[in-house]
């Protein structure tokens, strides 16, 4: 939220001089529409420049803030029906990753997020949208009913990464994205991952072995987390802004570097200012791609996919 | 045949000995602590015992060379993609000058060595990440090189070994280390499909991307004793939650225990151990 | 339309009032105390409410024919092997009078009843059991009408319901009535082989070999809201661990937290959710 | 211990007068060799009519006796190597379950059986061959294995039953139980079982979906302990011998009722009199079993267990 309102100050402080203008040109009676066609004029420009240039920092925290959309937001807009499914029927339901069946457009899939709260009291319900094993065990049973069933899968990404502690040491956090990363390679559905916030590491890659990987605009995914990178790099944590321009994290970069297949645009100031308008957009990309993969056999599913990622690097 | 490997190698083992044994007193040249048993040593019987402690079994690192001699046999390795080296994709600052400090000092190319021998007689694939190397990370081209093994195995029908060592993902490829790790464990899924065995020998440390990924998805897993394997390193772990971690948390036994690992064998028992798996499985 | 099926079956309802719940004062005719909340019922209210107390929601027992009527389109029921009625294979002392004396009580022939017919338009499966009727133990009939339930469903790509609520094997008939765990579950393979969805509804209570072997084998896991579910009884594991069991445990809520239920639905929504799951699945 | 002490007494009584009679003869020098010769004659029929004539009872003791051969023994005895594999990759080694490769006369095999201990500190470990989940996710996780690389499996059931207890019905018993029953009839290897010591219930079909069943003589094969039975029809756990009688619990009563295929016979006084020999007639029934259905296609391997299992009971 901070640093969002920081972003938006130069915007917010321009809105605020329009009103004004507004207010003293109805009190006053003085006709101050020229004046207020060029502010407002000025103020598009202003927020275009902004949001058209955001450091990969501002993207960083704009992709973590408490009033981006989350998973559960999009499924709502985008799904007629939903129906959440639970567990991973060997030791927890992980409400940090959500899942379910769905229809859009009358198509049945399963979606499979990671889930972050918007309040503190939701957080710590989701663990702040980082999973434990059985969070990764779940979406994998989940997918493989998808593949059963013949559903394409969804996936949205948004996680700082995967849980680290000692509970999830013991339970096999390693064991648990390594499986999902071989499994998600020989499902027969196509599989769409879309990353909405944060793409943290080997926690989000997770949910990620996709035939189509897109990004909302604004949206990041990287190794580790600009502080991590920053506190081995110069051992202090404060240079994130520092470590975040030299990691090629941004939507951008990451359809630069051909991983990225398709940019979701995002409204000027974020998701979170035109919510429908985004799912929109994710909806249409989503019906559009699963609709090209139907003409796919079931043995070409699975090897485009396979070549997607046997070229990354090389 | 061993000893007489690690003689013919000597520079590797001192090299691992200068690098990863701490020295108690002057005459370190000769003498070393074993971190487990706080016992002096005498290094060269800690040389001539495959960098095994003689007093409690600890393992010392093993340079990746010393690996392939200890299991494959004589003079029938043939290294796949050596020339292979990483580069810059990201054009992350001073990462030029660090490859080249270690391709210096290592007299490697990168952090892995993969190839094809016969382990008493059974034609291999066999990969050796090398913790000497960058902390023995995987970026672009270690994630090719392993997938490249990978390939070869399926090609020949070969049954696969890869040696873990590693502290993960290479930060300085970004994204692209961490899609390796997709891209090497969907090579192993059509391994897995067309049935030729891999063994994972995990060893100390593996943790981050490279547990998350092949590591972790052998048909058998094998540690050597007391290694440390984990996904997040303990002193993250600790800094996270703001506690003590338990004694022998993340090490071979532990994950043993858990339920994440087949076999804890020794060094020594390594490469028969090996033999008679692939016997088991029809070699 | 539930109410007209109700009242049209007053017997049923009737005879689960007067097994299943308590009665606090001589109005018992009229009133009742809820289990869960404890509070004074009308017991009419109950009955028009399907059977679930109208302030906490708890579900008391719903006979089986009233689960069929809950759920299946009017008239569209077709029952299949309702005849088929248990054997005293192991010449069990006092079995044959146990299960006369349940036929008389129950009017059925044994603790499943199984068919076929449209749910909101849909050609379904279904089978429920009975709990009325010997706890809803299975023995090799329950077994066999199950099994044949699933060979219908596989026969004619109709997905398959099964609801559950069972004591477990029936010990009077011995082995035979385990090897109706494996029976039913190899059945299940095929189904899932043809990827014919299988919902699994648990209501209370579920334990023992009927939990071990179909019940938890369902693609989708519904719970009703507090039923009891579980492997061991609650009475059996107290005597095990000689202490007290956590609140909750072994209650849907419980499970579901635990991961081995996907979703918990009150009875008014049982027959809109299967229908939003088969349409979900292309029915 | 008890119990087979019971069992054994007329014959130790026995063997101590013929003892008493030859230390008689040799001291006395009285030729005693007519009588020695008679009372071991009637040593050998008394031996017989004990264990010929056995009570369902005292098979139960025998089959629970802490001197019985347990899964290792076997193991030892009938595998000229085994490495023995651990853990589910989920959650634990679960200690009462033990299962691994073997070669069995040069051919690969896996072997899973229940394991219990022989003293009380291996029993504690053991917990008494009485699994949680893990134990029977180990097992399924090492017969997928099998089944990839085409070996045999070789299942070795002795427990009382499944574990009851908290943390065993908190991660999912009854779904562990129920899963092996359905992952087991879609092996594509044959399943040879051999009921060892106490086949108890679920927790022991749980190992036991197969394609041929065999008994050692002296085990038993039920749905409930003969004490859980005699509490629920008596409320009486005393009358465990005559609920006994009444359960069809033997390896004559499972071969009548067509469930098991094979009765193994043990020598007089029960397999841990000559470990060797039970182990020699156990692996030549094995072999002969895997050379049979070495002739058969996957297809059919997979479609004779489900025939064996479709007909009980109807
Ligand atoms: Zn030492
Ligand atoms: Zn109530």
């Amino acid at each position: 939220m901070n640093t969002n309102l920081q972003i938006d100050k130069p915007i917010l402080e321009l809105e605020n001089k329009i009103e004004e203008f507004k207010k003293l040109s109805k009190e006053s009676n003085i006709d101050l529409s020229a004046e207020i066609k060029i502010l407002s004029m000025k103020l598009e420009n202003l927020k275009t420049d902004i949001y058209e240039n955001l450091t990969p920092w501002q993207k960083v925290s704009l992709s973590r803030s408490n009033d981006r959309p989350t998973t559960q937001d999009y499924i709502e807009h985008i799904c007629s029906d939903f129906i959440e499914l639970h567990g991973d029927r060997l030791f927890k339901d992980d409400k940090s990753i959500i899942g379910g069946i769905g229809l859009i457009d009358g198509i049945p899939v399963t979606i499979i997020g990671h889930q972050k709260g918007k309040t503190v009291k939701e957080n710590i319900k989701r663990n702040f949208g980082m999973p434990h094993p059985e969070g990764y065990r779940k979406a994998l049973r989940l997918m493989k009913e998808a593949d059963k069933f013949d559903r394409p899968i969804i996936t949205f990404i948004d996680t700082p990464g995967a849980y680290c502690g000692i509970g999830a040491e013991e339970r096999g956090q390693g064991e648990a994205i390594a499986r999902n990363l071989l499994e998600m390679s020989s499902l027969k559905v196509p599989v769409i991952s879309i990353v909405i916030g944060e793409g943290g590491s080997g926690g989000a890659l997770a949910l990620g072995v996709c035939n189509k990987l897109a990004m909302l605009e604004h949206s990041i995914y990287s190794v580790i987390s600009p502080e991590g990178l920053s506190s081995i790099l110069w051992k202090d944590a404060s240079k994130s802004s520092e470590a975040a321009n030299i990691m090629k994290l941004t939507s951008k970069d990451l359809y630069e570097l051909n991983i990225v297949d398709k940019i979701i645009k995002e409204p000027l100031g974020g998701a979170q200012k035109d919510i429908g308008l985004v799912s929109k957009n994710i909806k249409e990309y989503v019906i559009s791609e699963i609709t090209n993969y139907k003409k796919l056999s079931n043995d070409e599913i699975i090897l485009d996919r396979y070549e997607k990622f046997r070229k990354i690097g090389y | 045949m061993i000893k007489k490997l690690l003689n013919k190698n000597k520079e590797y083992a001192s090299v691992s000995v200068s690098t990863n044994f701490s020295s108690k007193n002057l005459d370190e040249k000769f003498w070393i602590v074993c971190p487990d048993c706080n016992k002096d040593i005498f290094k060269k019987d800690v040389e001539e015992n495959l960098n095994v402690c003689p007093k409690c079994n600890y393992h010392f690192k093993m340079p990746a060379r010393e690996r392939i001699s200890l299991l494959i046999d004589e003079a029938t390795f043939v290294e796949l993609d050596a020339k292979l080296s990483a580069r810059n994709i990201l054009d992350f600052p001073q990462y030029d000058e660090k490859l080249n400090s270690y391709i210096d000092k290592t007299k490697e190319n990168e952090a892995v060595i993969t190839g094809t021998g016969k382990l008493n007689g059974i034609d291999v694939v066999i990969c050796v990440m090398n913790s000497d190397f960058m902390m023995g990370s995987m970026g672009a081209t270690v994630g090719e090189k392993i997938t490249r093994a990978i390939e070869y195995s399926l090609e020949n029908k070969f049954p696969l070994i890869i040696i873990s060592s590693s502290g993960g993902a290479r930060m300085q490829e970004g994204i692209v280390s961490l899609m390796q790790m997709a891209k090497t464990s969907q090579e192993l899924s059509r391994l897995a499909k067309n049935s030729i065995p891999y063994i994972s020998i995990l060893t100390d440390p593996t943790t981050g991307g490279v547990t998350a990924s092949f590591a972790m998805l052998g048909d058998i897993i094998i540690a050597e004793p007391k290694a440390l394997i984990g996904f997040a390193g303990p002193r993250v772990i600790q800094q996270t939650i703001k506690q003590n971690l338990p004694e022998g948390f993340q090490r071979s036994e532990f994950l043993l225990e858990q339920g994440f690992v087949d076999i804890i064998v020794s060094r020594q028992d390594m490469k028969n151990t090996l033999y008679r798996i692939f016997k088991m499985h029809n070699y």
